[in-house]
């Protein structure tokens, strides 16, 4: 089986040029690729464009990009409380495009799938629906909607093995697995790398076909957001 | 007129035995604490996960297993977990039959606005949109009015849409209201206290009183 | 969770009724639904539309529904080889619609994911092109295909729980997720039925919510196409 | 002139490390067995696998694991399964790079006819017009003429197109050929004792020659 392994992040991002289209996956804090957007932050580059759910926050996670000037444009469903993302913003430094989080879901599948347009009824009436074709079927409207690629996808999974299969865990699968599938190089960290055979073919979320390069993360820090137990309601 | 807790308990009333279901952030959220115990429904969160528990015991909490709302919680047994595009897969596909959001208004026509108020930082709209684009049942959880006494249920909405028609029920602090497919809000019920005359003046869109208009009832 | 279980393949099919669409996972012989079949023969239905990728052999899978007449129309990929299906092709008996198994497999998903239509490069330049909307994407063209629903969507699967989710096993896996989320009511067959909570969520490739209908098939005979061992070539 | 395994043997030489290669039936299976050891290549079975891997032994037979072509095969050390949607979303997406697979004709301008002769049973085109459209290398495994003696390398395809200028490089009994992206069978390699002129009288298409045409070597 082809080999994807790389020693860490840093080989792993070296070559990320500016300018960039990335995707990275997660949902909030959880199933972020930590180690990448560390190793990213020890690079010189800036100008890219990062296709993500949300934005991290000030101090983690894509929020730290921010902070350092490296993103030029953000493409989220939501970008939630951070105070950085939002001076950046109002100061016209950063552009963002706001996506349906279905749609943004489907939109990179579609990248990967090699689907270039397809129809969905969320943002029929709203402002996401300007310029885009709209189009009756069965007596319902959809709008029109585009794939997503990126230069590179950073993805983070729970296990992998040599030859690039991944598998997640809890609720941090979301949007990496069809991130990775979007992806012209993608790089995957897991907590846990494998010699190839060691994992079950059945259970394979993201087949390795899709990643072209893989590394074992170290000290995943794993932020949580809003720390819930039983008893409490927000 | 109703508390937050209150709403969620008069909303609960409208789920239905064997209901997959997705609830919002905030009044939609409580909603989960009164869906009596004998009917059997699973509560969908779009990040992933089918069967949302209570929340976990501080020894459970698991990073990797949280809500749209970013909280922390558990699984119950027999519940699934699958990616975002499979999630809105099911939510675009009208397998979540119910789902339940909060909104800032709501037109006379079903017209739902909850995502961006001009001027303001846009935080984005997240999964409302294909939400409120897919869902055959689709309650809406929110104050009758605005703080500065504003009627929030209007003839056509001023914020930016969120969804078009979409709206089928609107439970408020004041009242339960239908929306009609030809339009207006039909008034069902009056919340404790509350008179048509308080709810007719506080609405903007156009009500619809047909009869005698009941108050609610909580078991 | 939803208790989806009944009793057996009898009580799973026993309201299809004549003219239905249904649909049949599998590929090949290989994850078909026999106990739901072998159920709808005793049936006394016909002029069924099955979506199948293909149509099974003279005796076994849908091949014996083609015997009893009750097929009216079949949308497959490659129906193969079945003196039957011929017989009735060629005397206007039955009416068949052949489609690209990407596409097909795409539609089937499309069906299940709300997705009305959708662009795909397969056929572009072929008589399936035909009467299908040509469009070009980024200096390619691509033809506009729609979703593909079901009355009942049939499916075969490894392990289940009494939830719905269901859990296939390698390559009998094929059709069956995709046509799990695109039948109205989609009846499951297991080899194992076990209670809700006793499979790994994280394994699940069918979450119940897909699932109307499930119970433990019996005597699973899995008929083999083509029997090839070490050294043998075809 | 080669024999099928001959030409299995000589488009195994094109395959290159590092690829995701999908196998048609017929001569195109054979290409497995003669892909050098020392090249890691992963091939794709369109119903399901990553990594397909030999035949099995008898006791090994799994009615649950087969190929395309419907015969029981075995997995290999990080193989991987997945279900339709996703097998042909890594075809139409171009993961998997190259794909081989028969012909009945194949035009000048790269257009393949492989799936349906007029007025015989049509079994279908299975997953072959998705292959050619995607793929971004595709390679003809051929006779080069019909058992009639009929050119099936021909200026425009008789029979129904299974794809659009798609192929990259035919490999038939008697020669090697590159269609060029204007246009044209470009002859690479002669078989071992054919002629440049027994070539070209047996292609119909236009055949471009330019300088000396080597004869292919096995190694």
């Amino acid at each position: 089986m082809i080999n994807k392994t790389v020693a860490n992040a840093e080989e792993a991002v070296k070559d990320i040029p500016s300018g960039a289209v990335l995707m990275l996956g997660g949902f909030g804090l959880s199933g972020i690729p930590e180690n990448s957007i560390d190793a990213l932050l020890q690079r010189d580059i800036k100008g890219l464009t990062c296709i993500s759910n949300n934005a991290g926050v000030d101090d983690f996670g894509i929020g730290l990009m921010l902070k350092k000037r490296m993103v030029k444009k953000m493409i989220s469903s939501y970008v939630g409380e951070n105070a950085e993302f939002e001076r950046q913003l109002l100061s016209g430094e950063l552009e963002v495009e706001l996506i349906p989080q279905g749609t943004l879901a489907e939109r990179v599948r579609a990248g990967g799938a090699g689907i270039p347009a397809f129809f969905t009824p969320a943002g029929v009436g709203t402002e996401v629906a300007e310029g885009k074709e709209l189009r009756e079927f069965d007596g319902k409207l959809y709008l029109m909607e585009r794939w997503l690629k990126a230069d590179f996808a950073i993805v983070k999974a729970w296990k992998g093995d040599t030859a690039g299969n991944l598998i997640f865990k809890g609720t941090a699968r979301n949007f990496n697995p069809m991130m990775a599938a979007a992806g012209r190089i993608t790089i995957a960290e897991v907590e846990e790398l494998v010699p190839a055979g060691d994992l079950d073919p059945n259970q394979i979320h993201t087949p390795g076909i899709y990643v072209q390069r893989i590394f074992q993360g170290i000290d995943y820090e794993k932020r949580i957001e809003q720390r819930t137990v039983t008893g409490e309601r927000s | 007129m109703l508390n937050k807790n209150q709403i969620a308990q008069r909303i609960a009333k409208e789920v239905k035995n064997g209901q997959y279901i997705n609830l919002g952030i905030g009044i939609p959220t409580l909603v989960a604490n009164y869906i009596p115990d004998n009917l059997d429904v699973v509560l969908q969160s779009e990040n992933g996960l089918l069967g949302i528990g209570p929340f976990p015991t501080e020894d459970l909490i698991d990073p990797d297993l949280i809500n749209a709302g970013k909280q922390t919680i558990t699984m119950l047994k027999g519940s699934s977990l699958f990616n975002s595009a499979e999630s809105f897969a099911m939510i675009r596909g009208g397998h979540v039959q119910l789902t339940i959001l909060g909104a800032m208004e709501v037109s006379e026509n079903g017209d739902i606005a909850n995502w961006k108020i001009p001027g303001k930082m846009v935080k984005g709209m997240g999964g409302a949109m294909d939400l409120v684009a897919s869902a055959e049942n689709i309650i809406v959880a929110m104050q009758h009015c605005s703080k500065d006494g504003q009627s929030k249920l209007l003839k056509k909405c001023a914020l930016p849409i969120t969804g078009l028609r979409c709206v089928k029920k609107v439970v408020t602090d004041l009242a339960v209201l239908e929306i009609l497919p030809e339009g207006g809000f039909k008034l069902l019920e009056r919340a404790p206290g509350v008179s048509v005359e308080e709810i007719q003046s506080k609405t903007e869109g156009r009500l619809v009183i047909e009869g005698e208009v009941p108050e609610m009832t909580f078991d």
